[in-house]
C-alpha cells in the first residue's frame, strides 16, 4: 500500500545533482557501499506536452544498451516546471532490470496519479524519467536503470571510476545475481547490525522495504540462498561486524546475512542442503554449517558436524579453526550454560587467533560465568579492540543538511494511530531541552562497537561484586601507567641497587580504554544509585516523583546498561504512560521477551500462573510492536528484524488467526491493515514456518 | 622423521620499557615488543637478555590429548542422543 | 647488593604466524607478537614453545665498556683543540 | 609597503560568518592550530553616518573586558552596503593587544585610503570595525581583539568551547607570552616543516610576514629565546615534526623553533646562555645546547657537552638518551663523515628508542655511509613509519571553494617583475593540459613525511648499486607476505613432515610501504631512463629537444628525487628559460647551494678558476632569490626562510652593500625595494650575524 505519503523527497539543486554526486563519489564506496538511489524528473504537463510524447509509448522491456554515453541518457529537452528529485531506498528487488523497472514505473505512477502537496502547494506533477542506481558489491560498480515515461528502460553499468562499462552476454546473470545479493546484504545488515541501537537510520530520506517480502517474481529468501555459493567467494570484499578485525570467507557479512535469511524465512532445510553441497570443496563452510544446524534447532547434528571436523583437523590447524571453536562455545556457554567446558573451547580459539575480538569475548563471558572475576578482567584487558570500525549504517551520498528547505517529508497519512503518528516533534524537542544535562550526556550511551560489548561485560561482573570490591580488583590487577611511570622514574640520588617498579612486576598495564570504561560505568551508577535514592524518598514521603518521558527513557537506558532489566521496565512503562516514545518501545520491548524466556524456564510458577503471565506479556509485546510498526511506517519504513523476531515468538504461541484477532480488537482498521501487511502476512507468505494460515 | 627440537637463542638490548610493555632489540634489527613480566627483575632500559625458545613437544602432546578428550566429553554429552543411549549400550 | 639472575621461563601457545609476526599466548592470557624468525624450526600455529629469558650482566658490562670506548674516541678526535693538545701534554 | 593590493580578501555570505564558524571549530584545533584570522566589517560612508560617528573617537588603548558577552561585541547598527570579509595572517606581532590593535588599525587604514577595486568596480569602503583572532596553542584557547573605528579596542579570550574567559590580572602577561610564542612556532613551522614542498601555503587568502621582523616594540627573535624558558614546560602541547612518534619535551615543534629562529637570528650567545641556565633543572635541555652551539659552529663546546652529559648518565640511561645520540650520529654522519662511528651511535639510539623513526633514520644512512647494502635495507624496513602524521601547514576554517565567487585576490601593484608577476595562469594550466599523465601522475612526486625520508634513502642505495643488483638483493633479503603464505599453505595431501616455508626462514617480511616504494622508484627510474635516452637519441640526430616548462619541470623533479642533480639542474634551466616556474626556481636554487658546497670544497680548481665559479653561482642564486621574492610577494607572502637561508650565503661572500649594488644593477627598482625590505634588511636590521651595514 505505497501512497504519497510514503515517499519522502529531496529536491535537487539542479535536475541530475544527486546522480552526478554519487558518480563522483563511486570511488570512495567502501564495503557494502551506499543505499540504493532513485531519482526522478517531475513536471507540470501542459496540453501541448503530454500529447506530443503520447506518440514513442513503449513497453517496459529494457532496451539492450551498447555504446550508451551518460550524457545521452540524462538529457532532455527541458519541460515545463521541470524539477529533480531523489530518495534513498533498501529492500526492492534489484535482480533484474525489469523488477527494478516495474518498481519504479508504481513509484512513478503514485506521483502522478493525483496531486501531490508539494511544500505546502498542489502540484499536479507527471514524472519524465525515474532512475535506481544500485551499488553492486563486489564487482565495485554502480548498476542504474532508467525508466523514461513514456519510453523505454535502459539500463547501463558505472565503474568505480565513473566509466560506462559494456554488460557482456554471458556475464550479464552473474551481474544481476550479485547486485541482488549485494542489495540483500545491504538491507539485512543496515537493520541486524543496528539491532542494538534500535535499527536507527539517519538518513530519513530513506523507503526501507522488507527485502525478502519485495520479490517481484519468486520467493527471495530462497532466491538468496541458492545464490549464496555464486557469489561465496567474495564475501570478504563487502566487509563485516565491527568486532571482526579480518574478515574471513566464512565471517562476512555475506555469511552473517545468509544466517539471518535463513533464520527470518525459517528455511534451514534449504540452508543445509545448498551448505553442505558446498562443503567438499570448501572445508571451512562447516562453520556456517554449525551455526545454520543450531538455528534450526538441530543441536546434535550441529555438535556431530564440529566434532568430526575438529577430530578430522587433528594437529594441523585449519584457518577456520578459531572460528569454528566459537561457534562450539557460544553454544556452550547461552544455550547450555556450560561455562567450564565453553572456557577451555574459548580459550583455545584464544590461542589460534589471538588478534581477533570474539575468542576473547567468550573467554571472557566463560570466566563471568564461572565468577571467576580476576580472570574475567585480566582477559577482557587483553581483548584486541577495533577502534576503528564502525557498524554499518546509511550514509547520505548527496548532503542534505538536517533543516534543509529542500526536504519534503510527507505525513503518511493512510495509517493514522493518533498517540503515536501524531506525536509532536516540537514536544520532545522542549522535554530534550529541559531535560538534566548530566542525564543526557551520560557517555556510556555512546560507546560503539567492541567498547560496547566490553562494557557489557564490566557491567556483568560489577552486578556480582557491587562498586566497592571491584575497585579493589582492579587495583590488585592493574596498574595505570602513570602510577608505573611515577614509581619507575629513579629518585634524585640513585641508591644504585632497588628499582621502586619492582612492586609493580606482578601487575599488569590496564589499557587506557579499559580505564575509561570504569569512569563511564561509575557515572552510570552514581545516576542509578541517586535515581533510586530520590524515587524511595519520594515514595516515603508519598510524594509523586514526576519525570519527563525523556528523562525516564534516560534513566531507563542507564538502568538497560547496569542490567536492572526490571527497574529499567518501570522507568520505560512511566515514561510511555505520558507519550510515545520509539527507543522506550524498543528496550521495553526486549525486556519483555527476556521477562518470557524467564517465565517460560521458571519452575516455580503454577502452569495456571504460567499461563496467565506469558499472556500479558504476549499481549504487552503485541501492542509494542503493532505501535512500532506504525511509528516505522511513519517514517517510511516497513522493515524491522526486531519486530519480526518479537513477533514470531507470539505467533508461536497464539497461531497466526488468533493474533490476527487481537490485534483487530485493539487497533483501528488502518493499522490492523499495517500491521497484517507488515507483520503477518510475512509470517503467512514469506516463511516455512509452521503457523496456521 | 621429525628433525631435533634445537632451541634457539638470542641476545637482545632492552629499550624503553614501561609498566605492559618493553622493547627489545636484536643485534641483526629486529624489534620485539615483549611483556614486562615476563623479563627478570631488575631488568632496566639498557640491559642485555638473552632469550632462549625451543620447542615443547611434550607439553603439545599433552595438551593435544586434553583437548581431544574436551571434545570427546563435548560430543558425548551434547552431541548424541541422550534417551536413545542406554537401550542400545546396556 | 645485586640479586643473582634469575631466569624466566615461561611456556607459550604459537598461533597464527605469518613471514614476520607469531602471535604467542600465555597460560594467564599474555600475547607477544614474536618474530617468526627467532623461532626454532617446524614450529607452526599449534605448537607449544618455552622461552627462556636471563640477564647477561657480562654481554652488558662489556655492551657498556664498548660504549664508554667510542665515546672517549669521539670526544678526542672531535671534542678536543688538536693543534693545542700537544703542547700540554709532551 | 603594505598596499591594497597585497591583502586577499574573502567576502562573507554573512557578516561575522567566519568569527562564528572560527567558534565552532575551537574544538577541532589539534596542536599548532589554524593561522590568525583577520575578519573587517566594511561599509560606504555617507555625510550622515561618517558624521555621527566621528563624535565618539576613542584612542587605541584597550579597554577591560570583564562580563563582556560576545554578542555584544559584534552586533552594531547595520551600516550602508555593509559587507564582512576576511582572511588569514601569520607572523604578525601578538605579542600584547596594542601591537594587535596597531596592525589591525594600518590594515584598516590602507583599505579607507583610496577606492578599493573590489570585483570590477571602484568601492570607497571604510572600515567599521577589524578584529583579530590569535589561538593560543599552550592553553588551547582563542584569543580575540576588536578594533572598532572610530572608537574602543577589545580584547577578550574564548576557550575551546566557545565560552568567553575571563583574562585574570596576574595571568596576563603569561596569557600574552604564549599567544606570542604560538604565533611564532606556528608562522616558522608552516615554513620550515615544508622546506622540501617549497614552502607552499595552500591557503591563498593568506598574508604571511616574516614574524622577526615585524615587531611593533623591541627585536622579536631576542624576545622570543628569552621566553622560551617560560613555555618549555608545555611545548609537547605544541605537536612535533612528522617523523617523531612520542612528542617530548625537548623534541617538537617549539624547540625547532627555537633553533631556527636562533639560526636565522644568528643570536647563538643569547640562545647559549638561556639553555645554559635551564640546563641545572632540566637535564634533558643538554639537546638544544648540543644543537644550538653545533649550528654556531662551536663544535668542540658540542661534542664535550654531550660527551660529558652521557658520561654523567653511566649505565642509568636518562629518558633523553637517545635525542642526544642522534645529535651526537648527525654531526658525524654530516659534518664529519665518519660513518663507522656514526653507526655505532645510532645504533645505540636506536637500541634505547626502537619505536622512533628518527635513530633509525641515522642508523640507515650510516650503512649507506659505509656502502652496507644490505644493513641499509635490513634497517630501513625495520624503521617505525609515521603514517598518520602530517607536516604542519595551513587549513581553511572558513570552507571556501578554489574558484568561489567570494574570493578577492588583488594583484600587488607595487613590485613589478613582467615575467614574474605577470605569469599567465591561463597558459600555466594549457600546459598542465597538455602534459603527458604519465608524467604528472609519477606517485613518488605525493610521498609525505616518513616514506618521503624513507624514498631518498632508497635512491641512495640504487645511485650505488644500480636497479638490477638492488632487486637482487631485494629477493635475497625479503619474502612477500603473499609468497610465505603460497608457501606455507600446507598441500591438501599432507606429508606431516616439511614445512615448505621453512626456506623464507632466513628472509623477512618486507613491509608494504616498501615493497610500494620500490615500485614508485621503478617508475622514476624507467621515467628518467627514458627521458635521457630519447635526449641522446635527439642530439645524435641534431634535432631540438622540446618540452614545455612544466613538462621540464617534472622531468626535472625527476632527476632531482633520483639525486641526479646535474641532469636536474639542467632540466630546470631549460624550462625557466622559456618562462618563470617558482617551484623549478626553488629546486634549481637548492642544487646551485648544493653545488656552491662542493664547489668550495674542491682541491681541484685553482683560486682563480674557485672564485670564477663561486661568482658564477652566486650570480645565480642571488638571481633566483630575487625573483622568488616577487613571486611570493605576488602571492601575499613576505617570508621565506629558503631565500633568507641563501641569501645569508651570498651575504658571507659579497658583503651587504656589495649584494645590494648587484642587485640594483639588474633589476627595476620596485624590485630592488622589494629585495630591500625583505631580504637585506632582515639581515642588516634583525640579526647579530657579522654582516657590513
Amino acid at each position: 500500500m505505497l501512497s504519497q505519503g510514503s515517499i519522502p523527497e529531496v529536491k535537487e539543486d539542479s535536475v541530475g545533482h544527486a546522480l552526478e554526486e554519487r558518480k563522483s563519489k563511486l570511488m570512495q564506496f567502501q564495503d557494502l557501499g551506499p543505499p540504493d538511489l532513485i531519482t526522478m524528473t517531475k513536471y507540470i504537463p501542459s496540453a501541448s506536452t503530454s500529447g506530443s510524447q503520447s506518440n514513442n509509448k513503449r513497453t517496459l522491456t529494457p532496451e539492450p544498451s551498447l555504446g550508451i554515453k551518460t550524457q545521452d541518457l540524462h538529457t532532455h529537452d527541458k519541460l515545463k516546471g521541470e524539477i529533480g528529485t531523489f530518495l534513498y531506498c533498501a529492500g526492492a528487488d534489484t535482480s533484474d532490470p525489469t523488477s527494478i523497472a516495474v518498481y519504479l514505473k508504481t513509484l512513478a505512477d503514485v506521483i502522478s496519479e493525483e496531486p501531490q502537496i508539494w511544500f505546502g502547494k498542489h502540484r499536479q506533477y507527471k514524472v519524465a524519467r525515474i532512475t535506481y542506481s544500485a551499488w553492486n558489491a563486489f564487482r565495485k560498480c554502480d548498476v542504474r536503470v532508467v525508466v523514461h515515461i513514456p519510453g523505454a528502460v535502459q539500463s547501463y553499468l558505472l565503474d568505480a571510476s565513473g566509466e560506462i562499462l559494456q554488460i557482456g552476454e554471458d556475464d550479464g546473470n552473474m551481474l544481476w545475481a550479485e547486485t541482488f545479493a549485494s542489495g540483500i546484504v545491504r538491507s539485512i545488515t543496515m537493520v541486524t547490525d543496528n539491532k542494538e541501537e534500535g535499527e536507527v537510520n539517519s538518513v530519513v530520506e530513506t523507503r526501507i522495504l522488507n527485502p525478502l517480502m519485495s520479490g517481484e517474481i519468486g520467493d527471495v529468501a530462497e532466491t538468496f540462498i541458492k545464490l549464496f555459493p555464486l557469489v561465496y567467494a567474495k564475501g570478504p570484499t563487502l566487509g563485516g561486524p565491527c568486532d571482526v578485525s579480518v574478515v574471513s570467507k566464512t565471517n562476512n557479512y555475506l555469511c552473517e546475512t545468509l544466517v539471518n535469511v535463513t533464520r527470518l524465512a525459517q528455511n534451514f532445510d534449504l540452508a543445509h542442503s545448498v551448505l553442505a553441497d558446498m562443503l567438499p570443496l570448501h572445508p571451512e563452510i562447516v562453520v556456517l554449517l554449525a551455526r545454520i544446524l543450531f538455528e534450526g534447532d538441530r543441536e546434535i547434528e550441529a555438535i556431530k558436524a564440529i566434532h568430526d571436523d575438529l577430530e578430522a583437523q587433528g594437529t594441523s590447524i585449519a584457518d577456520y579453526r578459531s572460528e569454528l571453536l566459537c561457534v562450539q562455545a557460544k553454544f556452550l556457554l547461552t544455550r547450555k550454560r556450560d561455562c567450564k567446558a565453553a572456557r577451555s573451547v574459548a580459550e583455545t580459539a584464544v590461542n589460534c587467533s589471538p588478534s581477533e575480538f570474539r575468542p576473547w569475548h567468550l573467554l571472557v563471558s566463560s570466566y563471568i560465568g564461572l565468577n571467576d572475576v580476576e580472570n574475567a578482567l585480566l582477559t577482557l584487558n587483553a581483548s584486541p579492540m577495533t577502534p576503528l570500525k564502525e557498524k554499518f549504517v546509511f550514509k547520505r551520498v548527496v548532503p542534505v543538511a538536517q533543516d534543509s528547505p529542500n526536504l519534503h517529508l510527507p505525513l503518511p497519512v493512510d495509517v493514522i494511530l493518533d498517540e503515536v503518528t501524531g506525536l509532536s516533534s516540537q514536544d520532545v524537542i522542549n522535554e530534550h531541552r529541559a531535560v538534566d544535562a548530566s542525564l543526557i550526556n551520560l557517555p556510556a550511551a555512546n560507546l560503539k562497537s567492541t567498547f560496547q560489548i566490553a562494557y557489557k561485560f564490566l557491567t556483568e561482573i560489577v552486578q556480582k561484586t557491587g562498586w566497592e570490591a571491584l575497585l579493589k580488583y582492579r587495583s590488585k590487577l592493574f596498574v595505570m601507567e602513570e602510577e608505573y611511570q611515577v614509581a619507575s622514574t629513579p629518585p634524585s640520588e640513585s641508591d644504585g641497587s632497588k628499582n621502586p617498579a619492582d612492586g609493580f612486576r606482578s601487575k599488569r598495564l590496564c589499557e587506557r580504554w579499559l580505564d575509561n570504561l570504569f569512569m563511564l560505568l561509575y557515572e552510570d551508577l552514581k545516576t542509578y544509585t541517586l535515581w533510586q535514592a530520590e524515587q524511595l524518598h519520594f515514595e516515603a514521603q508519598n510524594t509523586r516523583y514526576t519525570k519527563s518521558t525523556l528523562e525516564w527513557e534516560l534513566l531507563g537506558l542507564c538502568a538497560y546498561r547496569l542490567g536492572h532489566y526490571r527497574e529499567a521496565a518501570v522507568a520505560f512503562d512511566r515514561g510511555l504512560a505520558q507519550r510515545f516514545s520509539a527507543q522506550s518501545s524498543r528496550k521495553l520491548l526486549h525486556i519483555y521477551l527476556l521477562q518470557r524466556e524467564t517465565v517460560k524456564n521458571s519452575t516455580e510458577l503454577s502452569s495456571s500462573q504460567l499461563l496467565t503471565a506469558l499472556r500479558d506479556l504476549d499481549n504487552s509485546i503485541i501492542d509494542l510492536c503493532v505501535r512500532l510498526c506504525c511509528w516505522n511506517h511513519r517514517w517510511y519504513c516497513e522493515f524491522s528484524v526486531i519486530l519480526l523476531d518479537a513477533m514470531s515468538v507470539v505467533v508461536q504461541d497464539l497461531g497466526l488467526t488468533k493474533l490476527s484477532n487481537e490485534i483487530a480488537s485493539r487497533f483501528p482498521q488502518s493499522v490492523v491493515d499495517l500491521a497484517q501487511r507488515n507483520l503477518l502476512d510475512f509470517f503467512a507468505n514469506y516463511t516455512h514456518g509452521d503457523y496456521d494460515k | 622423521m621429525s628433525t631435533d627440537p634445537v632451541p634457539m637463542e638470542v641476545s637482545l638490548t632492552v629499550g624503553k620499557l614501561d609498566a605492559s610493555l618493553a622493547l627489545l632489540t636484536t643485534k641483526d634489527h629486529h624489534v620485539i615488543e615483549f611483556p614486562t613480566m615476563l623479563l627478570p627483575d631488575n631488568v632496566k632500559a639498557g640491559s642485555i637478555v638473552k632469550i632462549q625458545v625451543s620447542e615443547d613437544a611434550e607439553k603439545e602432546l599433552q595438551e593435544f590429548q586434553e583437548f581431544q578428550n574436551l571434545q570427546s566429553e563435548i560430543m558425548e554429552k551434547y552431541g548424541t542422543h541422550t534417551p536413545s543411549k542406554p537401550e542400545v549400550e546396556v
